[in-house]
């Protein structure tokens, strides 16, 4: 089963700032909930994991997720991810996300091709594209969080020039999906009214 | 005292013979929880299976890991094709003349395909276990439309076969190919549709579907290692087939090997196969010393085991401008999965898809089936029907409704106009059946009076011409005939053995019998109606008479219960079986009254002298004798064998007549009014024909209304579970009308055809000729099943039918 | 298919289980009727450590009238719905539609509060709760609090509820004296979720709306309140037009999943095809 | 793993069973009682074969854990007949021809005669509503619909007999 998202976030954040997070491998992965970076496999590559809650259903999938390529002056990089779970099926994700800059403010735009085989695409394949929207509002909530915090790590001295400012430790990552962030993030969603497009396929 | 004496009527009575509609033997067990289903045996020591499968549907193995799973406490063993490699098991033969995986082999081919078995104490460990085994897979292109399979540069799917130009069916031109099969004369039928003045043409596609019984499959396999005997009980509605072919694979010899199977939760040509889940449990247990019991779940049943259908149908009826039918064209592109496990007769790889010239007169036909290989589930079976004949029917009967749409032709008018006539029988049609019997026009006409079909049609008018009517109303109308009872083995074969069926009976010294076949039932009511039919021919009571099946060491050789062919073959084999009783007693009864066997008449159930009726000796009496002082020269006891191989198969028909209703708004339909009148020859039992008939029906509506096997582009097969393939409920099913005419087929013994499989080959063109024909007054001439309500919406949405 | 592992906890108060469930943590679910939960547990997506059944907790069934609240244990079954006479009475929609859930096997077990907490958009009484203005009773580790429906759904398998929190009662008040209700589902068969799904409430007087409500199963995220259709009729004397109105405003919310149902075009037209029977139903209840 | 004592009252004989808390009450009730007669069909709870009587109502007992049921009254199929006397519901499956392959059989009749008593003079259509959670693949349903309304006929004419 296969599902096509299209994104985008206001960040409300310096684009270099946002840059700066996306074009980091580990501190991207600390934004996804659940997800942890495992042992290095490449120059841009890693084993990884992400545990997925939703209602009273778990996933967890082990794999790995490599940066197929980065373009620093677009602020832009294509990723892809995929693994397994034991209890019999497979997800693939590609993303091709970039941080636009409109008047002043910083957007993060995310196309995502998710791929899933097995039980999930059997059986959940009804909740698919909502699920995925959760899980993403989390990611972007976590995202601008950290973006925040290097804004406030580089003050007062300014901004620092460089687009790569060293990344600082922020809020303990979720270790998984949970309801009260859902809560937060659907709440923020639907008040910013940042639902994306998103079709079914 | 003396016993007043009974009129021949009465004593008939008392047998409850043939016509009789008998209660049914079986039925004691299973409304007391007693009946005995596979998965209801427990033996000492026995172990539980379960089968690891592949979430992907086209893939490499790249690592299987067993090691987390073996730390399991109570887990005993986890197998793949690398340990069933030295048995030479990891592959075996099909009935189709192809080999499919029992375990995958560095590939899998499907989803849900067997990759591992994990063999533990009870059923809760194993399903931790197979959890517990890590499989990695290397994901390939998923090619699950067969068009795209004969792609040139389609991706190979059997690598096993590559380079391979020959199958089991002739030539393979592509990759993918299994087969082209073609029957009739495709000149004779160019040159007619040549000369034609009207030509039709329809692409259709027959969903591929599901015959899910209410039982899964599974088995109890029990190897003795002191005795060297291999005991199975199995869902299998072939024991003696299953026996020979796991004697061939096992190497166990068949007089070692003894299959049984018990009571059957329905089957329907979903138990017909042999599934790796049999031979993985087999070997386990053959492995283990111990006994092994494999129970499929519901979604490894509807997702790996025996999928029906999926034929992508181009019909062409050429005809004259009054509508009489001049010629037939159908090429199919036939899609058998991974790996071709039809279970066909051997030379028939399309089953007896040629009897696609349904009731009707035609004078020259051609068809042409392309079998192909795809990334789903191997399968092909005969869903409630005879091999293929559903698809053949369902091709007829659409093409004569769009060519009577096509010459603004009355669907019954049409039929009339082109049937096969009484007199003409026995017919032989243009692709070489010989049609035993037959009387289409009085079924029609009876069929027609009985719903006012005249009425119905004027009606339907109204309703078109009233543009605020919340519905749309259609009339389905089909004329079926179908060939079952496979069959003479001059033609018919399954593994090489001849697809005759036996009987085996014996009369004890008090006059009660014992009786054994090859067949199995699976609900029809064997034990019942069999017993009727040696009541009739020996004056035995059915309540006297055991029926046994389904243990091979006790039953005579038989190819089993599938394609309708129980009563035409075994029923058939029972009588003569009887027959030959029959004669012997009648020398007995000679010796016991001491006049010549000339002297005597058979009366219901007795010999007695000519014009005598004091003298006279019961079937009992004579079975004493039998034992106690058989005449000079004559063998005592008194008991037959018969293997019949049928002349020739039987061509059971009928006529069906729906009324539906869809609502404009929401396109749900409502079945009005469903008529079906059966002609099966001469009637056993007419309780059980009837129930049999609302089966029947209830599964062709389940078929045409909302029985589908969607798969995504991945492979992925979504809705495999009860909640989303559809089996209707009390509710949704509709109520059945059923009628009959009796027109005894000229070649069989009883003059039986066989009825279970009529109603659902006949019922589901019936349902997609009403739908239809609620849009007919619009142009349409076509819908694809299943009739949903989704999909009866879009169509009304494209025709712009508005509420 | 084969539960994993758990241990069972079988608490006979609010207090215990709303204790285990904070002792216990994330790995802790809670056992209602078990026919949303035992299924998934089964296909192995769920794998929780801990199963806290509450179904041995009296406080949480049947319904009681307090002053002019009535109020519904969150245990109560679907069928004791159907049968209890102060619903039957007083708030007729939800035993009438509760005829339409699932079969009667699966009624006996499964629980209007499960039903609700679950947070499935395909469930019904999310949608009947809405219509009805159900208050929503939780109790959690720091006491219990009042979520008025209208902020109970958010999203999809989420709601208010908070890992340790239990839904308790189901608080509605008496329809409008004289008011029609309905629930149209369509579905595919006996036992289906809803394809669509709409619940109306409707009173008049003098001939003019002057209470409604209409609500839709399984058409987004969430069960959804079609305010703005409301808004068409609330005041209005009701004509054909006016419920076609009604029925396009309702569509324009419709942001439904696709899946073997239908695609969201189909799930959408039939929201509208549901609202307007079920606001002619509810009407010629009405008086 | 974790062991429970269970206590029911099953067939109307008190029992005191060890269970795993995980266990199905119809793996229970099959494997660990040997009662074969509740079927396993779908084991998502849309087919109803393996419905039973706990407590006075129809379950489905493959969505249903043995735990649940300490202290309950639980009959299946095979409790349906008492001192040798077939029950009503199993007369008329019998003389109606109500079944074919059996397999759905203990299921409906266990449904059927707890539908029975909860209504006793049901319409056509409110025995097909009422058997809406039990499937059959070989009858089509009219068969057993005509045991049901026969069923309720002999119930009728026992309670005005004893009455």
């Amino acid at each position: 089963m296969e599902v096509k998202l299209e994104k985008r976030y206001e960040l409300g954040v310096p684009a270099q700032h946002a840059w700066a997070i996306l074009s980091d491998l580990e501190s991207v992965a600390s934004c996804m909930p659940g997800a942890s970076l495992g042992e290095k496999t490449g120059d841009n590559a890693f084993k990884g994991s992400v545990k997925v809650k939703v209602g009273p259903a778990t996933a967890q999938f082990g794999g790995e997720v490599e940066i197929l390529s980065m373009d620093s002056a677009n602020r832009s990089l294509v990723l892809k991810g995929k693994g397994a779970d034991k209890g019999g099926s497979s997800a693939s994700m590609e993303l091709e996300a970039s941080i636009e800059e409109a008047d002043g403010q910083s957007v993060l735009v995310g196309l995502a091709t998710v791929i899933v085989n097995g039980k999930f695409a059997q059986f959940g394949g009804r909740m698919m594209v909502q699920v995925s929207d959760v899980i993403l509002k989390q990611f972007v909530d976590n995202f601008i969080g950290k973006a925040q915090a290097l804004g406030e790590a580089a003050a007062p001295g300014g901004v620092d020039s460089s687009d790569k400012p060293a990344i600082q430790t922020t809020s303990e990552p979720a270790n998984e999906l949970n309801g009260l962030a859902i809560f937060w993030a659907l709440l923020k969603g639907w008040l910013g009214g940042l639902f994306g497009k998103k079709s079914a396929g | 005292m003396n016993a007043p004496v009974k009129t021949p009527e009465e004593r008939k009575a008392d047998l409850q013979g043939m016509g009789d509609s008998r209660l049914r033997k079986e039925d004691a067990r299973f409304i007391q929880g007693k009946g005995q289903y596979c998965d209801d045996i427990k033996l000492p020591g026995m172990l539980h299976m379960d089968i690891v499968r592949s979430p992907v549907a086209h893939g490499r193995i790249k690592r299987i890991n067993k090691e987390e799973a073996l730390a399991i406490p109570g887990v005993h063993a986890v197998l793949t094709a690398d340990d069933l490699k030295p048995l030479n098991l990891h592959w075996m033969p099909t009935l189709a003349g192809d080999v499919a995986a029992v375990l995958a082999d560095e590939k899998v081919h499907f989803q849900m395909q067997e990759v591992a078995i994990v063999i533990a104490d009870d059923r809760y460990i194993a399903a931790d276990a197979i959890e517990a085994v890590e499989v990695e897979y290397e994901e390939l292109p998923v090619v699950i439309d067969p068009y795209a399979a004969l792609e040139p540069d389609a991706p190979v799917l059997r690598e096993d076969l590559q380079g391979k130009t020959e199958g089991a069916h002739g030539p393979r031109d592509h990759h993918n190919h299994i087969f082209t099969w073609e029957a009739g004369d495709r000149t004779a039928a160019d040159a007619a549709f040549d000369h034609a003045p009207v030509t039709v043409s329809q692409h259709m596609y027959y969903p591929r579907v599901h015959p899910c019984p209410l039982e899964t499959c599974g088995c109890v396999a029990s190897f003795d290692p002191i005795k060297g005997e291999l005991t199975t009980w199995m869902t299998s509605q072939a024991p003696h087939v299953v026996r020979t072919v796991v004697s061939m694979l096992s190497g166990v010899p068949e007089s070692k090997v003894r299959i049984i199977s018990p009571d059957i939760g329905g089957g329907f040509g979903n138990k017909v196969g042999i599934y790796p889940g049999y031979v993985c449990a087999i070997v386990a247990s053959i492995v283990l010393g111990r006994p092994v019991k494999w129970s499929e779940d519901r979604v490894e049943n509807i997702s790996s085991t025996a999928f029906a259908r999926d034929y992508h149908m181009d019909g062409h009826l050429a005809a004259t401008e009054d509508g009489k039918i001049l010629g037939l064209k159908v090429d199919v592109i036939a899609d058998h999965g991974a790996f071709d496990a039809c279970a066909d007769p051997t030379k028939f790889p399309a089953g007896l898809f040629h009897i696609c010239s349904g009731s009707y007169d035609i004078p020259a036909a051609h068809c042409s089936v392309k079998g192909v290989y795809t990334n789903k589930a191997p399968g092909g079976v005969a869903y409630r029907c005879s091999f293929r004949v559903t698809e053949a029917v369902y091709l007829i009967e659409r093409m004569v409704d769009v060519l009577a749409q096509k010459l603004n032709m009355d669907k019954a008018e049409i039929r009339r106009k082109n049937f096969i006539r009484k007199e003409q029988f026995p017919y032989t049609s243009a692709f070489g059946f010989e049609y035993d019997s037959g009387d289409y026009h009085t079924a029609l006409e009876k069929v027609l009076d009985a719903v006012d079909y005249k009425a119905l049609r004027v009606e339907q008018e109204q309703k078109r011409a009233d543009p605020n009517c919340p519905t749309l109303m259609g009339i389905g109308l089909v004329t079926f005939t179908e060939v079952v009872g496979a069959g003479p083995s001059k033609t018919c074969d399954i593994l090489g053995v001849g697809m005759f069926d036996s009987c085996e009976i014996r009369i004890h010294p008090t006059g009660s019998a014992i009786a054994r076949m090859g067949t199995i039932t699976q609900g029809q009511g064997h034990q019942t109606t069999y017993a009727q039919i040696i009541a009739s021919e020996l004056g035995i009571p059915s309540e006297v008479i055991q029926v046994e099946e389904g243990d091979t060491s006790t039953a005579p050789y038989g190819l089993g219960t599938y394609g309708s062919r129980s009563t035409p073959v075994a029923g058939a084999a029972i009588a003569m079986a009887a027959r030959k009783i029959h004669a012997k007693a009648k020398k007995i009864a000679a010796h016991l009254l001491e006049v010549s066997e000339a002297d005597l008449d058979w009366e219901v159930d007795r010999f007695k002298v000519r014009g005598n009726d004091e003298q006279f000796k019961t079937m009992a009496d004579i079975a004493f004798a039998a034992y106690q002082q058989p005449p000079e020269g004559l063998e005592p006891g008194l008991e037959a064998v018969h293997y019949y191989d049928p002349p020739n198969f039987t061509y059971p028909f009928g006529i069906y007549l729906c009324v539906v209703d869809i609502d404009k708004g929401t396109g749900e339909s409502s079945i009005r009014r469903f008529y079906a009148l059966d002609d099966c020859g001469t009637r056993i039992n007419p309780m059980i024909i009837d129930g049999q008939i609302h089966g029947g029906l209830t599964e062709g509506f389940a078929v045409a209304m909302g029985q589908q096997m969607p798969f995504d582009e991945q492979g992925n097969l979504l809705g495999n579970t009860l909640m989303d393939y559809f089996l209707p409920t009390a509710v949704e099913t509709p109520t059945w009308e059923t009628d009959y005419t009796v027109t005894p087929s000229p070649h069989h013994p009883i003059g039986a055809k066989g009825v279970a499989e009529s109603p659902h080959v006949g019922s589901i063109p019936t349902f997609t000729s009403a739908v239809v024909d609620a849009f007919a007054h619009l142009g349409v001439t076509h819908i694809d099943m299943p009739h949903t309500s989704y999909r009866i919406w879009k169509k009304l949405k494209e025709e712009g039918v508005q509420l | 298919m084969i539960p994993p592992s758990f241990e069972y906890h079988r608490p006979s108060t609010v207090d215990e289980a709303v204790g285990l469930l904070s002792s216990l943590g994330s790995e802790a679910k809670i056992l209602a009727g078990g026919h949303s939960l035992l299924p998934m547990m089964k296909l192995r997506f769920a794998q929780p450590e801990h199963l806290v059944d509450i179904n041995r907790i009296p406080e949480l069934k049947g319904v009681r009238v307090i002053g002019d609240d009535i109020v519904i244990g969150a245990m109560t079954s679907e069928n004791s719905v159907i049968a209890d006479p102060v619903l039957n009475e007083k708030v007729p929609l939800l035993p009438e539609a509760a005829k339409l859930i699932a079969d009667p096997q699966v009624r006996n077990r499964g629980t209007i509060g499960g039903d609700i907490a679950h947070g499935d958009p395909a469930n019904d009484h999310p949608a009947l709760a809405l219509a009805c203005d159900a208050v929503m009773t939780i109790a959690g580790p720091n006491g219990t609090r009042q979520v008025p429906a209208s902020e109970f759904f958010l999203g999809t398998y989420w709601t208010a509820l908070e890992e340790s929190d239990i839904l308790t009662q189901i608080t509605v008040k008496a329809f409008p004296s004289g008011a029609g209700y309905s629930y149209k589902k369509l579905k595919r068969k006996t036992g289906d979720w809803a394809t669509a799904a709409c619940a109306v409430v409707i009173a008049l007087s003098g001939g003019t709306v002057s209470h409604i409500r209409i609500t839709l199963t399984n058409l987004g995220p969430t069960a959804l309140r079609a305010n703005e259709a409301e808004s068409i009729l609330m005041g209005q004397q009701v004509s054909d037009a006016l419920i076609r109105q009604a029925a396009e405003k309702a569509m324009e919310i419709c942001d439904p999943a696709e899946d073997l149902r239908g695609d969201a075009e189909y799930k959408t037209a039939m929201a509208g095809q549901m609202v307007q029977r079920a606001i002619h139903d509810a009407l010629s209840k009405a008086s | 793993m974790a062991k429970q004592i269970v206590k029911m009252t099953l067939n109307g004989q008190q029992i005191e069973q060890l269970v795993d808390s995980r266990t199905l009450l119809v793996h229970f009730l099959r494997e660990q009682m040997s009662l074969t007669g509740a079927h396993i069909g779908c084991e998502t709870s849309h087919c109803g074969a393996c419905t039973v009587d706990i407590d006075g109502e129809s379950v489905k007992a493959c969505t249903h854990l043995a735990v649940q049921c300490d202290g309950s009254d639980v009959k299946t199929v095979e409790g349906l007949a008492e001192a040798g006397a077939l029950h009503a519901v199993q007369e008329a499956f019998y003389e109606e021809h109500g079944l074919q392959c059996g397999f759905c059989t203990p299921g409906m009749l266990m449904r059927s005669y707890r539908f029975l008593q909860e209504n006793p003079n049901p319409t056509e259509d409110e025995i097909r509503l009422g058997l809406s959670g039990n499937l059959c693949r070989c009858t089509g349903y009219q068969n057993i619909v005509k045991a049901v309304q026969s069923a309720a006929i002999k119930l009728q004419q026992k309670e005005s007999a004893t009455a």
